[in-house]
């Protein structure tokens, strides 16, 4: 258990890295139950525009319910979410994706009764800017070759490309990738950190959920860290050396 | 022969509608040891696994375990002559509690499995192995846990846990650790190598520092086909397995 | 016997298949009888309660069984659906109670499954058959086909059909079997038209009579010169279809409301207390007039001696006479008889108002239109 | 720790303790039955339908199968078991033998054809199967179609007991409810319930295990089936008649309903259900033609508000297990 | 052999019900992952509402062509929006049971207002009469309904598959909160799904009004036979269902002219069968 001070310090420095830009995504006391169980414990963090923010935490920590309560796909869920100087706590997800928040979750979510290609078309276009089909192909080229068979007799690997895949023909410009390299080879999953790079180049801005820590480390530009529902540290890249100590201790890599 | 290979194919090859997810894949797994298996996303892993295991019918070739021809088996009977899997999504019986799901396999190592007249009590006498089975794992405290209400990675060490209690004499597990956190893929490693010592173990993963840490073999599989084999040292150096598997940084 | 309390038990389809030529209807008539029978004002005590027995043998069989048990009811009136009415029967002889059916067609009620305890009152399918064979053959109707439903009551209704129309000189040039609840007919139209058969017997009731009625008239079959023949149709069945798809339909019954004074005059009471504002159907004319002769026969008794047997032998030895029916007899295997008729549905020309429906072509005498007792099987009848 | 509902049956984690004492109440308020003037045919007809629930619930609570024909065995055990009485004249416990293993037969048909497919399309088959049933048994002579088999004799039970006589009768029929059900009973906590548990959860899992799950759920089907018919036998000394309304599939549905309204997946639940319903048919019959509606709005309500059913929701209420 | 051309055809006729049922009942599976039983009754529902508005507001078959479909369909999306709404996420049994109770529910009301005998509607007078085809008497009206509805079935099928809105629906059976997530406003869509199936339903049953006796049980046991040929086309498939309506349709037609015995069981004997060989029925896809 985190105590008291620990805490604090860790939401004055959040505080002091969002003060040097407008964030984007503010979240504040975030508090979310599945059923009546309650998960998340008062969450607190930002992210500004254009950022690599990573989630770490042990498994069970609450950070996939952190990003679904952004999307607003937890039932339940109370204190504050701010996008673009929006509150969309209480809003629906359609709304909220409408806003240009996409996600591509854990369990990667492929649809069965779709084939690949209407897998990739599905998410409607929120706005200009998302990227072409080609430019989709040029990261993933096995997605092209599997255009027509069904969306879930892809390889696992091949199914989380294709959920990191279709989101980004989307615009949206805030992207919540829980775990996206988890099943993946090491060759793609260079890859992905190549487009996570680019994305971010290009302006988008992404909220990343990781176990890999040795991948987070080659995009991430801050980390939270959390436990048991609730943020107890928050440091940034170059603070990383300074904090290997700690990493080792929350996450035991 | 059939003593030092458990596991032998021979030109294993299947068709998707004219897609060859594997094509003629011959693979000998040493009694004993750890084989790994590795390759890109969609080079035919898990294809492999299911036709090993029937859940999918091969379009050619054959499969040997043990010495004897298993090309034509059911699924089930597989797993009785001690080949068992386990699933790269992870698969437990969601509304029954850890203790139960280990209990399950025990059960049917041990029979008793059609006695609609007798009291499910005669099966507390399993219990004691399937705590047993569940610390070996891990996972005493969730004994009594439904498994949906479990974390991700605990759902997976309960699903090796419960391939454990089949006691089979050959594991086939596919990506064991993925969505783990480190300290249990520490763990899991730390147990697949224990159990090693008694069962043979083919095991698809992609996390590297695992593979390097436990597999005695590795097989390379790329669109379908074997590309190469050998030990993480000198798989590491061969060019082709860089580029299509390990990507730049390797090496 | 001096008792005077009698407790009346209208047991019915209320809500499917056969909830308007019985149902709700029946139970109006029932009460109506009461009333009309006088024996209130002479202090007696009458109640008439009802129920649903769904279509479900096993439904019926039980409440009849604890109407008997428990209500302490005398007689069960109405039962349309041949199994629940054979099921009751046989409750109703156990219990020595008394049961009228006016709502049943299976002739077997007076044949292989009479009871001392049972009359059957309106209808059976024997009389259906034969008035309708034997008299449309005379009318000249004498080459038949037959669309039969595919089960014992439609079977039963062929074959006595054929039986009558050979009897008078006709000849039956084919027939088809269809499946109960069909709701297409077009395939048997056809080849009920390919037959060339003057007359298109109709062996089937409820819903499949009706669709087939409605589209033989799309089929054109009536203006091709064919002459339809439904062996079992009720007036509230002619009055769902319209007279624009029945007309030039024939078949038979035993009653309608505009055949003389007092059954108009019955009807037209009827008519006003019934919820929506229908003409009584045979099955409702039926249960009226046979409580009327209960009520006769308890009067001659002088009080109600709750023995089911022995009121039933006393209403046999009684002839009948009623507003509805006119003179008549029961028979010892418990056959009410009384005339048939023939009749065949107006055009909307011919028809002056509404409910104006019928006009009458025949008319079988008492004697001929229900199953000679000599032919019954009833085991009542070998003594 | 709460369920949630989104399966169909929560398997809560069962004390057999809570059970037994809720089985002693139940028996001993049916042995006493007789003496308290509740009128004994309505309790025998409601038992029937009561084991009829339970068997139906073994195959939807414990093996994740709804089957939407049930009634096929119920009605084919009353047509064999009354020919058998009142054409064969055979005595009464032969009548059941008889009935009972025709439907078990039937079962085992369509069992190997109907296990081979899941979830909705199982419902399906099961549907048609009994619907060809129907067709069939409206159109054999020895149903006597519309009519039904009618005037069954009821007899004496192994030449001594006379079952004409109600109170005789109510006890042979309980006698036998209570045998179908403790085997239900026992079905459901026994290492063959367990197997079948994990099935309905995630069959490949237990087929990767070495299961052959199609023997467990045709085994499962067959026990559901005979009981059905057991059901069905024994109907037919109270009703003393056999009839197309048995098999037709609005039978099966209210089968259906039974349970739902007790409780799917509990053990009590579609005794409480029958008892329910019947109790609706028979005394709701002086409401007329609003039966079928009123069954209709429990329907709707049970499926929106009360989804663990009666004996689901007391149980969650208090905590039982029942 | 004329005959049997006259068959076939008269085959293809009752196909049309079929297939318009059936493809209501498989857009509302497919799309909502419910079996609805109530099917029957909104078709009933249909057909007593072309009664209505000819016999209470003298308005024809024409405008009730269109008018009732959507008066029924707007009946069913508010069932949808105050019922059925209460069992996303649920195991389909419980879909099936709550419309089993809803077909009660209607039914029982309609019965006791109307009767069980019905209510008389007749052809309109534009389409009466009939052809002499030679081999058969084609009634006008008959031939209209197979082309009506046959264009009505593409135009779904159309609606459904070729336009983004099929992946929509499909993507959103399997997994509504994710497609939600995606910005689609997943139980406004889920609704007019409903309502279009209903709407299809009352449809078929405007057509069969002056065919069919409308009475309050005309669909209780058609719908029996409209889920086979839903089961045997592969549910949730749409071309499947409108070509086994069709197919089923004259394949009955044949067993009424060799052996009408077996005309209503042929149906039940060919889903086990397909359902034997090919369990997700002809055309449905694997899941
Ligand atoms: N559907 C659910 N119902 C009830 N509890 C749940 C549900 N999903 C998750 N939980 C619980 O919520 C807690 C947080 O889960 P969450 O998935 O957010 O963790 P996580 O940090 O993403 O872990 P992981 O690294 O394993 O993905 C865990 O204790 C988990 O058991
Ligand atoms: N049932 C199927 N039908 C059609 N194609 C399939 C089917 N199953 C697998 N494939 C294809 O076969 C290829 C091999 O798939 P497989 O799941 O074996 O890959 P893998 O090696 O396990 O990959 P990963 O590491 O991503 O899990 C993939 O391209 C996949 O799309
Ligand atoms: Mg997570
Ligand atoms: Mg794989």
């Amino acid at each position: 258990m985190a105590d008291l001070k620990m805490v604090e310090t860790a939401a004055a420095k959040s505080a002091a890295v969002a003060a040097a830009g407008t964030p984007l995504l503010s979240v504040e006391n975030l508090q979310a139950w599945y059923g009546e169980s309650h998960i998340l414990h008062g969450i607190s963090f930002n992210v500004n525009a254009g950022e690599v923010v990573t989630l770490l935490g042990r498994n069970g920590a609450g950070k996939t319910t952190t990003l679904k309560s952004v999307m607003g796909i937890i039932g339940k869920r109370t204190g504050s979410v701010r996008f673009d100087n929006q509150e969309i706590i209480r809003a629906s997800s359609d709304k909220i994706a409408r806003l240009g928040i996409a996600i591509c979750p854990e369990e990667r979510g492929i649809f069965a009764s779709l084939d690949v290609r209407e897998n990739l078309m599905l998410p409607p276009v929120v706005r200009s800017g998302g990227l072409s089909l080609d430019q989709i192909f040029d990261l993933f080229p096995n997605l092209k070759e599997r255009l027509n068979s069904q969306g879930t007799k892809l390889s696992g690997g091949e199914q989380q490309m294709l959920a990191i895949a279709r989101i980004l023909r989307t615009g949206a410009r805030f992207l919540m990738l829980d775990e996206p390299t988890e099943g993946l080879a090491p060759v793609i999953i260079q890859q992905i950190g190549h487009t996570i790079a680019r994305l971010k180049s290009e302006g988008f801005t992404i909220l990343l959920v990781e176990q890999n820590f040795r991948f987070a480390s080659t995009v991430a530009d801050r980390y939270y860290i959390v436990e048991h529902g609730k943020i107890i540290d928050g440091f940034s890249n170059s603070e990383l050396q300074a904090n290997m100590e700690k990493l080792h201790t929350y996450l035991g890599v | 022969m059939a003593d030092e290979f458990i596991l032998e194919t021979h030109g294993l090859t299947k068709e998707f509608a004219g897609f060859f997810a594997v094509r003629d894949v011959g693979l000998k797994v040493r009694r004993g040891s750890i084989h790994a298996l590795i390759g890109p996303n969609g080079a035919g892993k898990t294809t492999c696994f299911n036709l090993l295991t029937k859940f999918l019918r091969p379009s050619a070739g054959q499969i040997l375990y043990k010495g004897r021809d298993i090309t034509a088996m059911a699924p089930a009977d597989v797993a009785r002559l001690g080949l068992v899997r386990s699933f790269q999504i992870s698969a437990v019986f969601p509304h029954l509690t850890a203790l139960e799901n280990v209990r399950v396999a025990l059960q049917r190592q041990h029979g008793h499995s059609f006695d609609f007249w007798r009291s499910k009590t005669v099966l507390d006498r399993f219990n004691g192995r399937a705590r047993e089975l569940l610390d070996d794992v891990g996972l005493s405290e969730f004994a009594d846990t439904q498994a949906v209400e479990m974390p991700y990675g605990r759902k997976r060490a309960l699903e090796i846990a419960t391939t454990l209690a089949l006691d089979p004499e050959m594991m086939l597990l596919d990506e064991p650790m993925a969505g783990m956190g480190h300290e249990d893929i520490d763990k899991i490693a730390a147990l697949i190598k224990r159990i090693s010592a008694k069962y043979t173990i083919l095991m698809v993963e992609h996390n590297l520092s695992v593979v390097a840490h436990l597999s005695d073999v590795i097989t390379v599989l790329t669109r379908g086909h074997v590309l190469a084999e050998g030990n993480y040292a000198d798989l590491t150096k061969d060019e082709r397995v860089k580029e299509a598997y390990l990507g730049a940084g390797h090496g | 016997a001096q008792d005077k309390t009698v407790k009346v038990g209208a047991l019915s389809d209320q809500s499917g298949l056969y909830s308007d030529l019985g149902g709700p209807g029946s139970t109006l008539a029932a009460q109506m009888a009461v009333e009309d029978s006088g024996l209130t004002g002479k202090g007696w005590k009458i109640d008439v309660i009802s129920a649903d027995h769904l279509n479900k043998p096993d439904v019926g069989a039980n409440i009849a069984r604890q109407w008997f048990d428990v209500d302490k009811v005398d007689i069960i009136v109405d039962v349309p659906n041949s199994g629940v009415a054979l099921a009751v029967s046989n409750i109703v002889k156990e219990k020595n109670g008394i049961f009228i059916d006016s709502g049943a067609g299976t002739s077997d009620l007076t044949n292989a499954q009479c009871t001392p305890n049972t009359i059957h009152w309106t209808y059976d399918t024997y009389m259906l058959a034969h008035g309708t064979g034997s008299a449309l053959t005379k009318n000249g109707g004498d080459t038949w086909f037959f669309l039969t439903a595919d089960y014992a009551f439609g079977a039963a209704l062929e074959r006595d059909t054929t039986t009558a129309v050979l009897a008078a000189g006709g000849k039956v040039l084919g027939g088809i079997k269809h499946p109960l609840n069909t709701s297409d007919f077009s395939s048997f139209l056809l080849q009920a038209q390919a037959s060339k058969a003057k007359v298109v017997g109709l062996a089937n009731a409820g819903g499949d009579t009706t669709n087939a009625i409605k589209q033989a008239a799309e089929f054109g079959l009536t203006q091709g010169g064919q002459k339809m023949a439904a062996l079992l149709l009720f007036i509230s069945d002619v009055h769902a279809l319209g007279l624009n798809t029945a007309q030039g339909l024939n078949f038979t019954e035993t009653f309608y409301w505009d055949m003389n004074d007092q059954t108009r005059a019955f009807s037209k009471r009827f008519q006003e207390r019934m919820k929506n504002h229908t003409m009584p159907t045979m099955v409702h004319a039926g249960v009226y007039s046979s409580l009327l002769h209960y009520f006769k026969a308890l009067e001659a008794l002088g009080g109600n001696p709750h023995d089911g047997a022995k009121v039933v032998a006393k209403m046999k030895e009684m002839p009948t006479d009623d507003p509805l029916f006119g003179k008549g007899s029961i028979e010892p295997n418990g056959r009410k008889i009384h005339p048939a008729y023939l009749f065949e549905v107006k055009t909307p020309s011919e028809s002056k108002g509404p409910w104006d429906y019928y006009k009458l072509l025949a008319t079988i005498p008492a004697d001929e239109a229900f199953t000679p007792l000599d032919k019954s099987t009833c085991s009542l009848l070998k003594k | 720790m709460t369920v949630t509902t989104d399966n169909i049956i929560p398997v809560a984690a069962r004390t057999v303790r809570d059970e037994m004492i809720a089985f002693g109440i139940m028996t001993v308020l049916l042995l006493i039955v007789p003496f308290t003037g509740i009128y004994p045919f309505f309790v025998m007809q409601a038992l029937c339908f009561a084991l009829l629930a339970c068997a139906f619930n073994l195959l939807i609570g414990y093996g994740g199968l709804l089957s939407f024909g049930h009634a096929m065995f119920l009605g084919t055990a009353g047509y064999v078991s009354g020919h058998a009485l009142k054409v064969w004249g055979l005595p009464p416990e032969l009548g059941i033998v008889v009935g009972t293993l025709a439907a078990a037969g039937l079962a085992v048909i369509t069992g190997l054809i109907a296990i081979r497919r899941q979830g909705i399309y199982f419902a399906m088959i099961t549907l048609a199967l009994s619907q060809l049933l129907y067709f069939i048994y409206l159109q054999t002579p020895f149903t006597h179609g519309e009519d039904g088999i009618q005037g069954i004799p009821q007899g004496y039970m192994f030449g001594f007991l006379n079952l004409s006589n109600p109170t005789v009768l109510y006890y042979v029929v309980l006698a036998g409810f209570l045998l179908g059900f403790l085997l239900i009973f026992r079905t459901i906590n026994s290492p063959f319930g367990e197997v079948l548990k994990s099935i309905r959860e995630n069959e490949p899992r237990a087929i990767s295990l070495g299961y052959k799950t199609d023997h467990y759920k045709l085994l499962a089907f067959i026990l559901s089936g005979t009981l059905a018919g057991f059901a069905g036998a024994l109907k037919v000394f109270v009703a003393q008649n056999a009839s197309l309304t048995d098999v037709h599939w609005t039978m099966s549905g209210e089968i259906v309903l039974m349970t739902l309204v007790g409780g799917l997946g509990t053990i009590f639940g579609p005794v409480v259900g029958a008892f329910v319903i019947i109790a609706m048919e028979q005394y709701l019959a002086g409401f007329g033609q609003w039966v079928t509606v009123i069954q209709g709005v429990v329907f709707v309500i049970c499926v929106l508000a009360f989804r663990r059913g009666i004996v689901g929701e007391v149980a969650h209420f208090f905590r039982l297990s029942l | 052999m004329q005959a049997l051309y006259a068959q076939l055809l008269v085959g293809l006729i009752n196909g049309s019900f079929y297939a318009l049922l059936s493809l209501g009942l498989a857009v509302i599976f497919g799309m909502l992952n419910i079996i609805n039983f109530a099917h029957g009754a909104l078709y009933m529902m249909g057909a007593f509402c072309a009664y209505f508005l000819l016999n209470l507001a003298n308005i024809g078959y024409w405008p009730a062509l269109i008018i009732a479909p959507v008066a029924v369909g707007i009946f069913g999306m508010i069932l949808e929006r105050t019922l059925l709404r209460w069992l996303t996420g649920l195991d389909h049994l419980y879909g099936l049971l709550l419309t089993f109770g809803l077909a009660l529910i209607i039914q029982g009301i309609f019965q006791n207002y109307f009767g069980s005998s019905g209510l008389p509607y007749s052809i309109p007078d534009a389409l009466k009469g009939g052809a002499n085809l030679g081999f058969m008497y084609l009634p006008i009206y008959r031939g209209w309904v197979v082309v009506f509805s046959l264009v009505v079935c593409l135009l779904t099928w159309y609606l459904i598959e070729r336009t983004r809105l099929g992946a929509y629906l499909r993507a959103a059976t399997e997994n509504p909160t994710l497609v939600r997530a995606f910005g689609i406003n997943v139980p406004r869509m889920i609704t007019l799904t409903y309502g279009l199936g209903v709407g299809l339903a009352a449809l078929a049953g405007v057509l069969s009004a002056p065919i069919n006796q409308v009475r309050p049980q005309m669909g209780a046991d058609l719908i029996i036979v409209v889920f086979a040929v839903v089961v045997i086309g592969g549910m949730g498939s749409i071309m499947g269902s409108i070509i086994t309506g069709f197919a089923l349709g004259v394949i009955e037609g044949l067993t009424k002219y060799f052996y009408p015995e077996a005309s209503n069981t042929v149906v039940f004997v060919l889903m086990v069968l397909v359902l034997l060989v090919k369990p997700t029925g002809l055309t449905g896809r694997a899941n």
